[in-house]
């Protein structure tokens, strides 16, 4: 069995009810927002080993070119992003998602200073973009998007229709939710119902 | 019926008519008309019953506080019981009807409990219905239960859709007057984030009500002049037709946006009502002041209302209740009143002022009573005049008039700033409670911090606005106060009630509590203004005692010898105004209750034709039924597939966490109270969690994936629990540990692969020795599934036989599943589902959630001797109480019915045979059971008091709930294949 | 409740799940005589009206379990501290 | 005075002028045989079956507020005796028989109303658990039905059966459960603990407990010092706080339960529903408002007020289970403190001073218990001796391991 077959077929997630089209009201200025999913994507998650946190920020830099965010921030270079996902925990992010290639990246320059745990396919990302974003997401999570208190760049972990979600806001008003993959139609569906007032679009994956 | 609308002057669109239903009669009113506005612009004034006395009742007030007019709004599922009329804004067939009477408003069999009302006076019914003792819940309760209450709410599902959201704010302005307006100017021009919101369905509070001039024109200039700079700021957001209704822990207040309330059906896509919970730095509270009723006879009467609201019915809605008016005051607001509805051109008969001379600008050609009350008002349909009574004087001289304005002073509205439970301060000059003393947070301005003046509340306004901002980090100066018209200066003399009164004096009218009701109380030892409001309900109806509270309190103050101050005021909690059970629940009803999580094989179950069944969150297959099999025989041929060949279940539901570091064993050393030292990489171990408590909590796999590296499985219903335990343990017991952990639960589609021809299917899709050898009973290693999918088998097994469970990442799983069946074809391969699981392992007598009900220990369950004694683990010691190492406890064992034909039921009971049926002699009960295709017969496990030296024994089953008794024989809990040979397969 | 969270900043009280006590230390002893210090660990609580050190984990947000040191009577938060810093 | 439909009309002819107060006002006297702290119900009851059953009549209940402040008067006011374990089965179905009997004897109608209520269930493995204790109270000869889906819908068929998240399977029934009206038992008990002669004493807060050579003699008051032989505890949410001042520390934690009511209604609702997996629970009020709640917030509280996450948890609950809900409105959310112990059982126990007596612990679960608890702690402060009813609730039983603890979560007062 080759291992391109293994490759292809791969289960989308939301694939059950992620129809391309407009929905919702139809504004004179277009759609409010617009959903897409990101996949496949690579994640992995980053876990500084004990006492090795300045070890693994200089193997970051020194292996990625890349800076170890602090609390609720983020930093991305070239083809990889990483985010703060709590204490000493980052996900790293990337383009892509052949099974293990960047988990196997990544454990070969990191591995004596970071455990290294693949999500890849435990995370669904789904990106909600627009001029009404904010107001949607303001109907489901307390944390304040405000544009001078949210920037691009910037990540919180916070809870959404009872379901926890990993929010970024990528590029202004272009939002990112990671949430686990078993609630991801539940997110889903409470998103196109909050953004239904506004119009909204869902953009096939390219 | 007479139009009761002036020929100019309101806030009413005199263009747009308005057509609307109330009691199935069609009416006419004008957009921008409430309810109770376009009523009595067609004359009517009998809107409602009282609860009670079910006497006739009309409108007092002109908005939030509304007692008597409450309706039926909308039809079925829309239904809205108990809207007070002066609160709905009149839409295009707009259906309405009155409530709480029978058979109809005018003619209601219900008065006659006006005629008993000598009996039925507060508290009554605590000293009678109690013979003869069974007629209670049979006769009286039910009658009482048919008489009490007001609206009929719908059963029907809602038809509308609901939201929550958000929203944050640097400062939040609630009311929307002249204070709440300069606040909102003056923190919206120093930059801060401003949420401006006011119940109104326009902003401008009193503004909109009210005849004065500010700046040198009208207050609604005013008003829109100013809330056109507050829209031109981007930092500032009007939040009209909301409602802040709580004030909670951290400055978030709880607040309710009508959003769609104002028509018939809610446009497409949007919600009726919006729930907000707003997280303010600062709140600036200019909630205005209601004005109180005066007690005196008849004040109940349709076309008896507060002073300030007939002038909102004139000036805002250009209606008037009659053609001549009587003004009873204590203060300041009847002679304005009097000259507002003179200068609509309606005739005023009278000011009766109780005190001795006010020092209010009279209304010209008025005449003014002073030192007078009205004893009593007159009229039947509709009010004809009041009795007056002179002070000194003992008859009453009778003034004509069809409506009464009443006016007994003001009460600060003050609700807000005591939700956090600090208590009003009183203020004897303007006979009012004022907000507590300290509100941090919270900055009380305006009428409702007891400025009664419009010049006041603006200056007031202005400087609370540029203090809130600068407290939330903003520079910012108090903004230039506009000139007023001079405004009076506000007098009262307080009057509680008229001590004269020849009629029924109301306190709360909603609660048809009268004068006499709290003297009463209080004679009855419920002197205490919290026990007078439970006594005879006052304040207690749906608009808590708004108009009432503080007259009870001046009532109860005169009838017990102490000051209104000693006497306090009844406890002020959310909600201001009532909300509805939609709003606060939003989206989250019907199937979107609660989140579904499906596992990654959905889809693949899906296609097999699974039936679902919800685990906590989850949804699993429960078995997978054939054409014509109903769940035990789907389930019972599931289970033979598996014990004879091969089958696959969704086990993805585990949760699953990937442990490392330096330090992780001896992290599962503490966890688990067997040890871990021993395991080897490669190497999987069942493992057991306590409480620190000593019992039971968990159980699971670990399995040692490479050095210093784990993967651990726990039960799907603890998953969340477990994994924060652990990081519990970890952060705030062991913080020196050098360990590393993270939920891998949606990563991995988990497959369980069961029979004694698993290894044969497998070794089709895995290119790595399975042998027995190679991989042996607990082998734990990375495998590689159809070339190319990098996956992790375990070789454990649930169901006894020679099995496996394969972890591939999620997105593979859909695809290895069917994998597996085209593989396993050959072998006559089946999917089965928790149900088979489930069977299998009580055939096996594996624990499972029946067992681990967290009241049972390792012992118990015949696992002791996996606890270690030679290492500190989570609930080592308090494991080892006296009551947890008895004799007599319940131990796990196996239950088999007698007679092989009888049906077995978890949550029967066990006796010893021969022993009366009694708690006494309760000596278990039955945790699991099972329908065993292996036995061809009911098979349970039970937790038994000694269970273990009773294998043999036959004892009793009760299970009288379900009308089943039976003779069982106490087994060892495993009861199929005890020596294991199927498992080495 | 406003809960201001070392690492995600104040957050909203039902994004964390309280456990409890903070103030309990877990017994090291194993021997018969530790029993009453075990006892009163798991079991006995000062339950103060006022100040009090809790456990509350932002199971909603970043999961780091932290001490709050809060009034039981006003619901004020004062103070709140990583578990790990606070125990260590 | 008796009270009845003959004296009401009686009084009605002389303007209601001539009814005498419920209960005296009376000033302390320095010392009694037995002084209770908190007027609330168990308080109450413990003095009126002290005087009724045990002839102990010199006796003072003292309350820091007005007479039933606390939980008594704001519970959702629901009695049952559904229990499981056999250490409180039988108590709480003595104390149902109380309440079946109750309003006769004091002549204060508290409107015991045995309206039914259903447990509903949504699972096998939650079947199975309710079976277990219906089998358990049909042991004990207490009523059970267990009802299945189609039982469930003749009864209450507004539920929402066909479109909600957790499909409901059926329910236990007990009849015999029912609601009482709250403030009613606390004044009935007030009443006819007065008129048995003991003292009742509000505003009066106990702010000290007088010790002499390991024996409670006495309490220091806002009214001043007040002796006592014996001295019994029934603080509820304050048991803590007045433990303390004997020295002793208690395995419970105070916290805040929310209740709710909606707007007065027509009848709607005839019985008590209780959906556990939502953490909902309703009945109606002979008024007419629907009283509902759910679980306590969570956190340690003295304050008698929640928050919003738990009002929105209750109520989402209501309208999962009951989608007519959703117009209905919440007319007021109220607090009150918990006395929630580690294993979610009370305890009614003699403490290591003399004369010192704790009932404390009830949880969210204590108004039924109200005429069992005082019958058994009188009997306790009056004989002695533990009531054999009450056996199970004694103080030891954390430090043995005979805890008794219904729902299985454990030493985590919160999880009950
Ligand atoms: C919202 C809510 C809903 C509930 N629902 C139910 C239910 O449906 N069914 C059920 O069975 N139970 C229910 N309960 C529990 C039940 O109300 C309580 O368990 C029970 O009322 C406690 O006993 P009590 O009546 O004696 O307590 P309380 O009425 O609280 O009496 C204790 C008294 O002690 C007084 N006190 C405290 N400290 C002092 C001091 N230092 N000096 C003087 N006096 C003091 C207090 O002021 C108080 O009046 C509920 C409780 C709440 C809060
Ligand atoms: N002299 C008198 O007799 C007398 C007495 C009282 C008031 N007044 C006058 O009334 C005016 C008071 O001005 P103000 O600005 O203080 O109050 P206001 O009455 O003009 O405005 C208060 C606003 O707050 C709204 N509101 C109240 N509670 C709310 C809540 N919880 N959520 C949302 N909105 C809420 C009300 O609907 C109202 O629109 C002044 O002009 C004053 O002179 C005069
Ligand atoms: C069973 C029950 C029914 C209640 N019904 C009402 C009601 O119809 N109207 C009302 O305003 N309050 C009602 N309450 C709430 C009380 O007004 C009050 O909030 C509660 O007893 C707590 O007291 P507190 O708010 O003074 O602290 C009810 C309370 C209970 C316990
Ligand atoms: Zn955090």
């Amino acid at each position: 069995m080759a291992e391109m077959a293994s490759q292809t077929q791969r289960s989308v997630p939301l694939g059950a009810i992620l129809t391309a089209g407009r929905y919702g009201a139809k504004g004179p200025d277009g759609p409010g927002v617009t959903l897409r999913l990101r996949h496949p994507l690579s994640i992995v998650t980053v876990m500084a080993r004990k006492g090795r946190a300045e070890a693994l920020a200089a193997a970051l830099r020194d292996g990625f070119g890349l800076a170890l965010p602090g609390p609720g921030q983020s930093t991305a270079a070239q083809d990889l992003a990483l985010r703060w996902a709590g204490p000493e925990q980052w996900l790293a992010i990337a383009e892509g998602g052949r099974d293990g290639d960047l988990h196997q990246r990544l454990t070969a320059a990191l591995a004596d200073t970071a455990s290294l745990v693949d999500q890849s396919q435990g995370r669904v990302a789904i990106v909600i973009a627009g001029p009404r974003a904010r107001a949607v997401l303001a109907k489901g999570t307390a944390v304040d998007l405000h544009p001078s208190r949210f920037r691009p760049g910037q990540v919180a972990m916070t809870q959404m229709a009872h379901v926890g979600i990993h929010l970024a806001q990528s590029a202004p008003d272009v939002f990112e939710l990671l949430v686990f993959r078993s609630f991801a139609e539940s997110l889903f569906e409470f998103l196109i119902a909050m953004a239904a007032e506004y119009g909204y679009e869902v953009v096939s994956r390219e | 019926m007479t139009s009761r609308r002036l020929a100019q002057g309101g806030l009413i669109d005199r263009s747009r008519p308005i057509r609307f239903t109330f009691d199935h009669k069609s009416f006419a009113g004008l957009a921008g008309d409430t309810l109770a506005s376009a009523l009595l612009a067609n004359g009517r004034m009998l809107m409602a019953r009282s609860f009670k006395y079910h006497r006739p009742r009309g409108v007092v007030t002109a908005g939030a506080s509304e007692p008597n007019a409450l309706m039926e709004i909308g039809e079925r599922g829309r239904r809205d019981a108990n809207s007070r009329a002066t609160m709905v804004e009149l839409y295009d067939g707009l259906f309405a009807v009155s409530q709480n009477r029978w058979p109809s408003l005018a003619f209601d069999l219900g008065a006659v409990n006006g005629l008993a009302a000598s009996i039925f006076v507060a508290g009554f019914y605590y000293k009678t219905f109690m013979w003869p003792k069974s007629f209670w819940e049979k006769v009286y309760e039910p009658l009482i239960r048919r008489a009490a209450g007001l609206g009929r709410a719908s059963h029907e599902p809602d038809p509308d859709a609901y939201e929550k959201a958000y929203a944050h704010c640097d400062v939040l302005v609630i009311g929307s007057g002249p204070a709440g307006l300069m606040a909102a100017l003056a923190a919206g021009r120093a930059g801060a984030r401003v949420i401006f919101a006011d119940e109104g369905s326009r902003l401008g509070g009193s503004l909109l009500a009210e005849r004065e001039e500010i700046a040198g024109d009208s207050g609604f200039a005013f008003v829109a002049a100013t809330l056109a700079e507050l829209e031109a700021l981007p930092n500032v957001t009007l939040m009209p037709r909301t409602t802040v209704f709580g004030w909670f822990d951290g400055n978030v207040f709880g607040a309710l946006e009508r959003v769609n309330k104002h028509v018939a059906v809610p446009p497409a896509h949007e919600p009726v009502e919006r729930y907000w919970r707003i997280i303010a730095k600062q709140a600036v509270m200019a909630t205005g002041a209601e004005e109180r009723p005066l007690v005196f006879g008849g004040n109940d009467k349709p076309g008896v209302m507060q002073a300030s609201a007939i002038r909102a019915y004139v000036n805002r809605y250009a209606v008037t209740p009659g053609a001549r008016a009587v003004v009873f005051t204590n203060n300041s607001s009847g002679y304005r009143t009097a000259r507002d509805v003179l200068a609509a051109g309606i005739d005023v008969a009278a000011i009766i002022d109780a005190r001795d001379g006010g020092t209010e600008t009279h209304a010209a050609g008025v005449p003014l009573i002073a030192d007078a009350v009205v004893t009593r008002v007159v009229g039947r349909e509709r009010i004809t005049g009041v009795n007056v009574l002179k002070g000194g004087a003992t008859t009453a001289d009778r003034i004509e008039a069809d409506f009464v304005a009443m006016s007994g002073g003001w009460n600060p509205v003050i609700h807000l700033s005591c939700h956090k439970g600090d208590k009003p301060v009183w203020d004897a000059e303007r006979a009012c409670f004022l907000p507590p003393s300290s509100t941090p947070g919270l900055i009380p301005v305006g009428a409702a911090a007891g400025a009664l003046t419009l010049s006041q509340c603006l200056k007031d306004g202005s400087a609370a606005g540029a203090r809130a901002a600068g407290l939330a980090g903003f520079k910012a100066t108090s903004i230039a106060v506009p000139e007023t018209r001079d405004d009076e200066p506000y007098s009262i003399r307080p009057l509680w009630h008229v001590r004269q009164s020849t009629a029924k004096a109301f306190v709360d009218f909603q609660n048809d509590v009268t004068l006499e009701d709290i003297p009463l109380a209080a004679r009855e030892g419920f002197n205490s203004i919290e026990l007078v409001k439970r006594f005879t309900t006052s304040g207690m109806g749906t608009d808590q005692g708004k108009l009432s509270n503080i007259n009870a309190s001046g009532i109860l103050a005169e009838a017990t010898g102490r000051t209104v101050p000693e006497i306090g005021t009844t406890t002020f909690r959310p909600f201001y105004t009532p909300v509805s059970f939609g709003a606060l629940t939003g989206a989250f009803r019907a199937t979107h209750y609660q989140p579904v999580r499906k596992t990654p094989l959905h889809e693949w179950c899906e296609e097999m034709g699974a039936v679902f069944m919800e685990a906590g969150l989850w949804l699993r297959s429960a078995w997978f039924p054939k054409p014509g099999e109903d769940w035990r025989a789907a389930a019972t041929r599931e289970v033979m597939a598996v014990r004879q060949s091969v089958g696959i279940c969704d086990v993805s539901t585990l949760g699953k966490i990937d442990l490392q570091g330096s330090d992780a064993t001896a992290l599962l050393n503490r966890l688990y109270c067997n040890g871990f030292s021993t395991l080897q990489p490669g190497k999987a171990r069942y493992g057991l969690m306590l409480r620190e408590d000593g019992f039971l909590f968990d159980d699971g796999t670990v399995s040692h994936l490479a050095s210093g590296h784990y993967f651990i499985t726990t039960t799907t219903a603890n998953a969340g629990r477990v994994m924060s335990h652990i990081e519990f343990c970890h952060q705030a017991l062991w913080p020196e540990l050098g360990v590393q952990y993270v939920s891998v639960t949606d990563q991995w589609a988990q497959i369980a692969v069961a029979g004694p021809n698993a290894r044969r299917v497998l070794e089709r899709v895995i290119a790595e020795d399975l042998a027995d050898a190679a991989f042996p009973y607990l082998g734990a290693q990375a495998v590689t599934v159809a070339g190319g999918i990098p996956a992790r088998l375990f070789r454990i097994s649930f169901s006894g036989e020679l099995a496996y469970e394969l972890s591939v990442p999620a997105d593979h799983g859909n695809h290895v599943a069917r994998l597996l069946m085209s593989e396993g074809s050959g072998f006559g391969i089946v999917p089965y589902g928790v149900e088979a699981l489930s069977i299998m392992r009580i055939e096996k007598g594996h624990v499972a959630g029946g067992e681990l009900n967290g009241t049972t220990t390792p012992e118990d369950l015949g696992l002791g001797r996996m606890v270690s004694r030679n290492k500190d683990f989570i609930g080592r010691m308090m494991g080892e109480r006296e009551a947890l190492k008895a004799g007599n406890r319940d131990v796990l064992v196996g239950v088999k019915p007698v007679e092989p034909d009888h049906q077995l039921r978890a949550g029967a009971h066990l006796l010893t045979r021969g022993a009366v049926a009694s708690l006494d002699n309760d000596q278990g009960y039955v945790t699991s059971v099972a329908w065993s295709p292996m036995l061809r017969q009911w098979i349970g496990l039970a937790l038994l008091k000694r269970g273990r030296e009773r294998h043999g024994e036959i004892v009793q089953v009760y299970d009288d709930l379900r009308n089943s008794r039976m003779l069982v024989e106490v087994t060892h809990p495993c009861f199929y294949d005890r020596e294991n040979l199927k498992l080495h397969g | 409740m406003l809960i201001d969270c070392p690492y995600c900043g104040e957050r909203l009280s039902e994004e964390f799940t309280i456990l409890g006590d903070a103030t309990k230390q877990r017994p090291a002893g194993s021997g018969a005589s530790d029993i009453d210090a075990w006892y009163d660990y798991v079991f006995i609580r000062d339950n103060p009206k006022g100040r009090h050190r809790e456990y509350w984990q932002h199971t909603g947000g970043c999961r780091a379990w932290l001490v709050v040191e809060r009034d039981t009577l006003t619901h004020q938060v004062y103070a709140v501290t990583p578990a790990r810093d606070a125990s260590a | 005075m008796h009270y009845s439909i003959v004296s009401l009309v009686r009084n009605a002819l002389s303007g209601h002028r001539h009814w005498p107060p419920a209960w005296r006002e009376p000033e302390p006297k320095p010392d009694y045989d037995v002084v209770i702290v908190g007027g609330g119900g168990h308080g109450l009851s413990t003095a009126y079956y002290l005087a009724r059953e045990h002839d102990i009549r010199n006796v003072a209940v003292l309350e820091k507020s007005w007479l039933g402040s606390g939980n008594v008067g704001r519970n959702t006011t629901i009695i049952r005796s559904n229990y499981l374990l056999a250490g409180n089965n039988p108590f709480y179905e003595f104390s149902l028989k109380l309440w079946e009997g109750l309003e006769q004897e004091f002549n204060f109608n508290a409107m015991v109303s045995q309206r039914g209520i259903v447990n509903l269930f949504h699972s096998d493995a939650q079947r199975d658990a309710a079976a277990r204790r219906g089998n358990a109270m049909r042991l004990h000869g207490v009523d059970a039905e267990l009802l299945d889906r189609d039982g469930v819908r003749r009864i209450l068929p507004f539920l929402n059966f066909d479109n909600g998240r957790f499909p409901i399977m059926g329910g236990l029934l007990q009849r015999r459960g029912g609601t009482v009206r709250h403030d009613a038992v606390a004044w009935g008990y007030a009443r006819g603990a007065d008129s048995n002669g003991v003292d009742i004493i509000q505003n009066c807060e106990v702010t000290g407990i007088r010790i002499d050579n390991g024996r409670a003699i006495g309490v220091e008051t806002t009214k001043g010092f007040i002796g006592c032989r014996k001295l019994a505890l029934a603080g509820a949410g304050n048991s803590s706080e007045l433990a303390r001042m004997a020295g002793l520390k208690l395995p419970i934690e105070s916290h805040v339960l929310q209740a709710f009511v909606t707007e007065g209604l027509k009848p709607y609702l005839d019985m008590v529903v209780t959906f556990g997996m939502g953490h909902f629970y309703m009945s109606q009020s002979d008024k007419g408002g629907l009283v509902f709640g759910g679980d306590i917030d969570g956190y340690n509280s003295y304050a008698r007020r929640g928050n919003m996450p738990t009002v929105e948890h209750v109520l989402e609950g209501g309208v999962a289970i009951i989608p007519g809900l959703s117009r209905i409105r919440v007319l007021r959310s109220w607090g009150g403190i918990m006395d929630m112990s580690m294993d979610g059982s009370p305890i009614i126990d003699a403490t290591p001073l003399d004369g010192l007596y704790l009932n404390c612990g009830w949880c969210y679960g204590g108004f039924k218990a109200t005429p069992a608890s005082g019958w058994c702690f009188a009997h306790l402060i009056a004989t002695g001796q533990t009531h054999k009813l009450a056996a199970s609730y004694r103080l030891d039983r954390f430090r043995r391991g005979a805890t008794i603890d219904e729902r299985g979560a454990g030493a985590q007062p919160n999880l009950h």
